[in-house]
């Protein structure tokens, strides 16, 4: 099993989350964080003039799905958050060695399965 | 000059001004989190830009002598020969200055209102160059159509305390050609979910609205005697009567939801104004019961089945709670409680007509300049954001802000 | 009538009103996030239902001809013959619905107050239904004994400015009622940590709890005078004193806190409440910090000893502030400051005894005919949520809303 | 005595009495989340405390009888003979504890304004400790020379309808010297960006400062009349002019903020503050836009090349604001307006002069107090929190407090 | 060392928290999120009708430890976190090269010993 | 390529990114959340009375870097985040099998590089 983490774009968030549904992966886990990347950052207003700010907020998508579902998963990902601007986020591709689902305590590729 | 009355008359102008930033905030915490600050500028904006074009010119459009019914003429432009003495024609037992002051509260407030059909999507500029023009050409001539000394709704005996047309029905009916005309949010057609970001928010700009519309319709008595206090207990009631009606309307359908009592509370508000210094005390039950019943349903059919994205629902709030307090005062108005209005209970069934030729006439008006102002301001300097803009949120693209800030 | 007189009343009434979302603010801030709307609602539901049941039966019963000293009758069913005149026997100088509008905002806070005490965990049903029958057995009824002509503890010669029994003791001995038969909130015998989820909102709540309680107090003199000015300096200075007061004790024990200040100010409010307008301003810094001192001890040994879930502690900051308060007026009450009152301090030692005579009655009747309600109401249609709705939170159970929505 | 007078003026003291927490919110909502509780609380201790003072002894050195025109005697200590019957002296048409009372809220504002400068750092020990010592050697010596009967800058003829120089000057030069002596936030030399944690609170806090400050202006009448409506609406006109004016010079750099337009219009409300009764109200344009202009450069100046760390701007905001405002009053003043001045427009230039040497020696006065009471409590309890404790927010350190509980 | 990544319902976190403090097992970290799994949302009111939530608000506790600490934990999360609704959550297991505390220097299992 | 995930003071934030943009290290993506660790928790306020909070607010940050860029972050963050007291934080590392940017679809630690 593989974890995806994907930080983009706030305002992606419901595109990404349709187009992954289509695919028929609905299980996923959405934070709100900052980040700094080639973006560097933004100036804001002060009350007169302007400031830096360098981390700007993204939200990261955490997916947990087996091997083969991975690759379309991250190609569906990389198209639908996509505005071609510095900014658009990265995605990280990280071992998982287990997973267990609390309710039924079923483990392994089984309980991450759509259905 | 009465001093007693002057007292209640500035007390209720500061009143009425803070329902403006109440509005920013009943507003503010309905839309999306990255469209809360560039809603609460839209009512902070206009506050500071009515207040001074009133002074400029927007009192003698609306209250100035008269020019065949229609509009006040430019003689008190900038205020010339408006004083601290009382005027001769308004509220004589009042400085005319506080006066200018009660009604400049009125212009500016209504002005805000139709901003929540608009939320979200509209260029600031648009925005600001919308409601200089708006206010100019829409709510200068109807206020001087019903409250103008002359003007040709007041001739016919409309009756009005505090903002029933004027207001409400011209606010609501004017958001929705802007609406019309705007179009709606990315993502609004898809069903996109957009979720209210801040329902505390919600409920404190409803609680400044209540504790403001007592300046708005007891301050409309301009005295302070029995019709205010008459004024001032219809609002509560009614304000009251209409919460609970729509808390009772969505628990009957799932759950009584916060959001849903304050939206009715000020439906409630809205339906008493114009028949505040009117109606018994008892009417102000079925006014705001009714009033709720009205726009919960509006409300609905609005959001499910008419595809418009009239966004925070001003037209199903204040145009029909509008409508309906007008008419309203046409049924239960009676000179047991002013002298100077029967209605039907009355046995005066004329006086329903009125008000629905007065309805009829602002709608009229108010819709058709509104829709050729958007269309006018579409096709030269553009209404709307671009696409990019919308999606990252006006906060950060319109105005360069965050609404909360660090880590 | 005067016009001043009336132009005070009618902005101390706009001024009590914002009282109650204050209180929601107030409380609101204090509860666990996930309770922050359901909090908000009880007040804001409060506020719309009393309101309507104020002018149907509530004022007549509290105010209306009175019946044995008890309670009034009907007569003035649905306001009846309350007009826009001034009454014969209430604040003589201000048409009677203004009276009727002020006394509306006392009923309608003072049924908010004990919300506090049962936050997180009650059924919003049952909220609503203790809260329409304590309204109509508990409040009316005890109005009327100590404001209402022919009441017998005004008779007797309790002095209560502004409700120290009526308001105050009344509300916070019935909080311990409700709590005790509601039981205590899950995870509270364990030790679980309940944060405040919103410490601004708590100072919101106070700031504008202050300030709503200018008209509280300084309106209860009814008329614009000397008697109002000093009711509103000494309002202010017991706050003052006890927030400032509370602040040390916070600082001697560790730090000096903002929620403690915020409290404070509160606790000094309700102490002076019946007493503003007959004790000398000087004596409102005892008064204030005195009730503090009471108040804090009371709070630290609720949570630490009794085991009582009194949640929000209305009883430790209104029922004991209250007692405080009522006690304070016997003694510190001088006809230097109101010819119709003097207290210890003038002599009379006898005062303090119709206090204590006034508190006990109060203390009495308020908290078994509470415990009776709430006893009734859980037998039949149960007082708490499930488990697993308090688990997940009243925001999401009862209301189906969320607080801050979006991602 | 008037009762609507007192109505006016009992309201007014309430408004003003508001202030101080809507500063509260507007100052905490510009500082980083870590520092927003203890933002708050300065503002709130600071009410408490000079509430107290205020009764105890402030009133009496700023108002009561004359010593050399240089501060009142300690006749009126714990307000002896100060009571219901208006003062023969001030505000004779009310009752003299309303006039302490509007007073006291006056005091208790201009101490909170300067702790704008000192945030995220303080020790709040010292901020309380230097609090009441300014409170006493400053502000009510500088009250009493220009409000206090017989005080110089009175006899001299100085203009101040409600405190620009008193209030807004004076508030902003201590400002600037406590600065000084306090030195930067840690951080600050680097230019470690700082990030506004909540700008809705400032917006908050804009509106209600908008609000109270009606009673601030309109309430200086002392009377309702047509006094009072002038200062109403040439109040909201240049809060509004300027609030506007600064969007606009915000756009042309960038854009229009929220935070931009709610600090303008603070501007606007101080700098018309010495003039609103005694101006024309189209003179309110001009003294709003300009103050706007003034203090938006001096504001990008002073962060940019000034090094000062004052941290909320109040320098600019209220020094500059208040000076620009008291030199307006000397410019625009007219016996068209108020009978008792005339200023350049009226071809009296010594009235500017007059109001040059008033600006001149509050500043001069005023820094060099609050420079050497800085001094001395850094010598003695020292002023700054640690750094450990800068570094984890005073909410934490000085308080115990976190702002938002819960996981 | 492992990871735990466990997303449980937030009203469950103090369960949770004490059922591994009784094991001693101390640090974690804690993180708000929003999740969607087989739970699919919940309805909420708007002013009149209502709306869909797809995301529900979950907490994301975070716990590394050593290998053999690793099945203990899992089982008592499993139980504290239960109530047997859909919602429950998921648990995660991602292995960790190394860990460092930052104010000692150490690292490795050492470090994240119980004392 | 490994993933640093950094538990810190929230007030050591600006000092870490400091301190590791001087290595040339821009990307990074930061968490607001909630630890227990051997900091016991704090004691905060109650109106009378205190009360005993277990979790206080820490920053995680989140590199995802090539594997010999590792120590030197590393040992960066360690001094930078450091007061000596408990409650510094702790730091893991975790295995990436893969990275990708959005924008350019590049992949592996191309696209992690720094520019
Ligand atoms: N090396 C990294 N480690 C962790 N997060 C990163 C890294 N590089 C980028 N990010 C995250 O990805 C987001 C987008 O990166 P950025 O470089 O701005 O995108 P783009 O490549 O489109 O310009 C950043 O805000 C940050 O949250
Ligand atoms: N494949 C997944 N990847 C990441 N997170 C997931 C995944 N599946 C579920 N989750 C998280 O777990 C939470 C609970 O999952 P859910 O399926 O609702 O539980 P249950 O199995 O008890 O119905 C979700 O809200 C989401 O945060
Ligand atoms: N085993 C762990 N798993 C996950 N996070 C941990 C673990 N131990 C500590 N942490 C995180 O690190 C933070 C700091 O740990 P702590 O033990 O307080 O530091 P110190 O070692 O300096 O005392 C904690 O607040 C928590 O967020």
């Amino acid at each position: 099993m593989k974890k995806i983490e994907a930080i983009i774009r706030p305002e992606k968030l419901a595109n990404v989350k349709d187009a992954l549904g289509s695919l028929g992966i609905l299980g996923m886990t959405v934070t709100h964080v900052s980040g700094r990347g080639r973006q560097k950052g933004i100036a804001l207003q002060w009350r007169a003039g302007e400031y830096r700010v360098d981390f700007l907020p993204k939200v990261k998508i955490e997916i947990v799905l087996a091997d083969e579902e991975c690759q379309a998963a991250l190609d569906t990902i990389c198209v639908s958050a996509r505005t071609g601007r510095e900014g658009d986020g990265m995605i990280f591709v990280v071992p998982v060695e287990n997973a267990i689902r609390v309710r039924t305590q079923d483990n392994g590729e089984l309980c991450i399965a759509a259905k | 000059m009465n001093s007693g009355d002057t007292a209640w008359l500035l007390t209720a102008s500061a009143l009425v001004l803070l329902m403006t930033p109440a509005l920013a905030f009943f507003y503010g915490g309905m839309v999306r989190r990255k469209n809360l600050l560039s809603t609460i500028m839209m009512s902070f904006a206009i506050l500071c830009m009515v207040s001074v074009l009133w002074v400029l010119y927007g009192y003698t459009l609306a209250f100035g002598p008269d020019i065949k019914g229609l509009v006040g003429n430019l003689a008190w432009f900038g205020l010339a020969g408006v004083g601290q003495q009382p005027s001769p024609i308004y509220a004589s037992t009042v400085p005319h200055l506080a006066f200018v002051a009660f009604q400049a509260t009125f212009a500016i407030i209504t002005v805000a209102l139709w901003t929540g059909a608009v939320v979200e999507r509209i260029k600031f500029g648009a925005l600001l160059a919308f409601a200089a023009l708006w206010f100019t050409l829409v709510y200068c001539p109807i206020a001087h159509w019903v409250w103008g000394s002359g003007g040709w709704l007041a001739q016919l005996g409309t009756l009005d305390f505090a903002g029933g047309t004027v207001v409400h029905v011209n606010a609501g009916i004017s958001a929705l050609a802007l609406a019309l005309v705007l179009g709606p949010r990315m993502g609004f057609k898809d069903g996109e979910t957009m979720e209210p970001n801040n329902i505390p928010y919600v409920v404190l700009g409803a609680a400044l609205l209540w504790f403001g519309w007592f300046g708005f319709n007891a301050g409309s008595a301009l005295t302070a005697g029995g019709l205010a206090a008459n004024a001032f207990i219809t609002t509560n009631t009614s304000a009251a009567a209409a919460g609970f009606t729509w808390m009772i309307l969505g628990w009957i359908h799932r759950r009584p939801s916060v959001l849903g009592a304050a939206t009715g509370a000020v439906v409630g508000l809205v339906a008493i104004t114009p028949a505040a210094g009117y109606v018994p005390v008892w009417a102000a039950i079925p006014i705001g019961a009714i009033g709720s019943v009205i726009s919960y349903y509006m409300m609905v059919w609005r959001a499910k089945s008419s595809g418009v994205d009239e966004s925070l629902d001003v037209f199903a709030c204040h145009g029909m709670g509008g409508t309906w307090g007008a008419l309203a005062t046409g049924i239960f108005a009676t000179t047991a409680v002013n002298a100077s209005a029967s209605g039907l209970i009355d046995g005066n069934w004329k006086q329903v007509l009125i008000q629905i030729a007065a309805i009829a006439a602002t709608m009229a008006y108010a819709f058709v300049v509104s829709w050729l102002l958007a269309k006018a301001l579409k096709a030269t300097m553009g209404l709307r954001v671009r696409e990019e803009e919308e999606s990252v949120g006006l906060d950060i693209s319109q105005h360069g802000e965050n609404a909360y800030g660090g880590i």
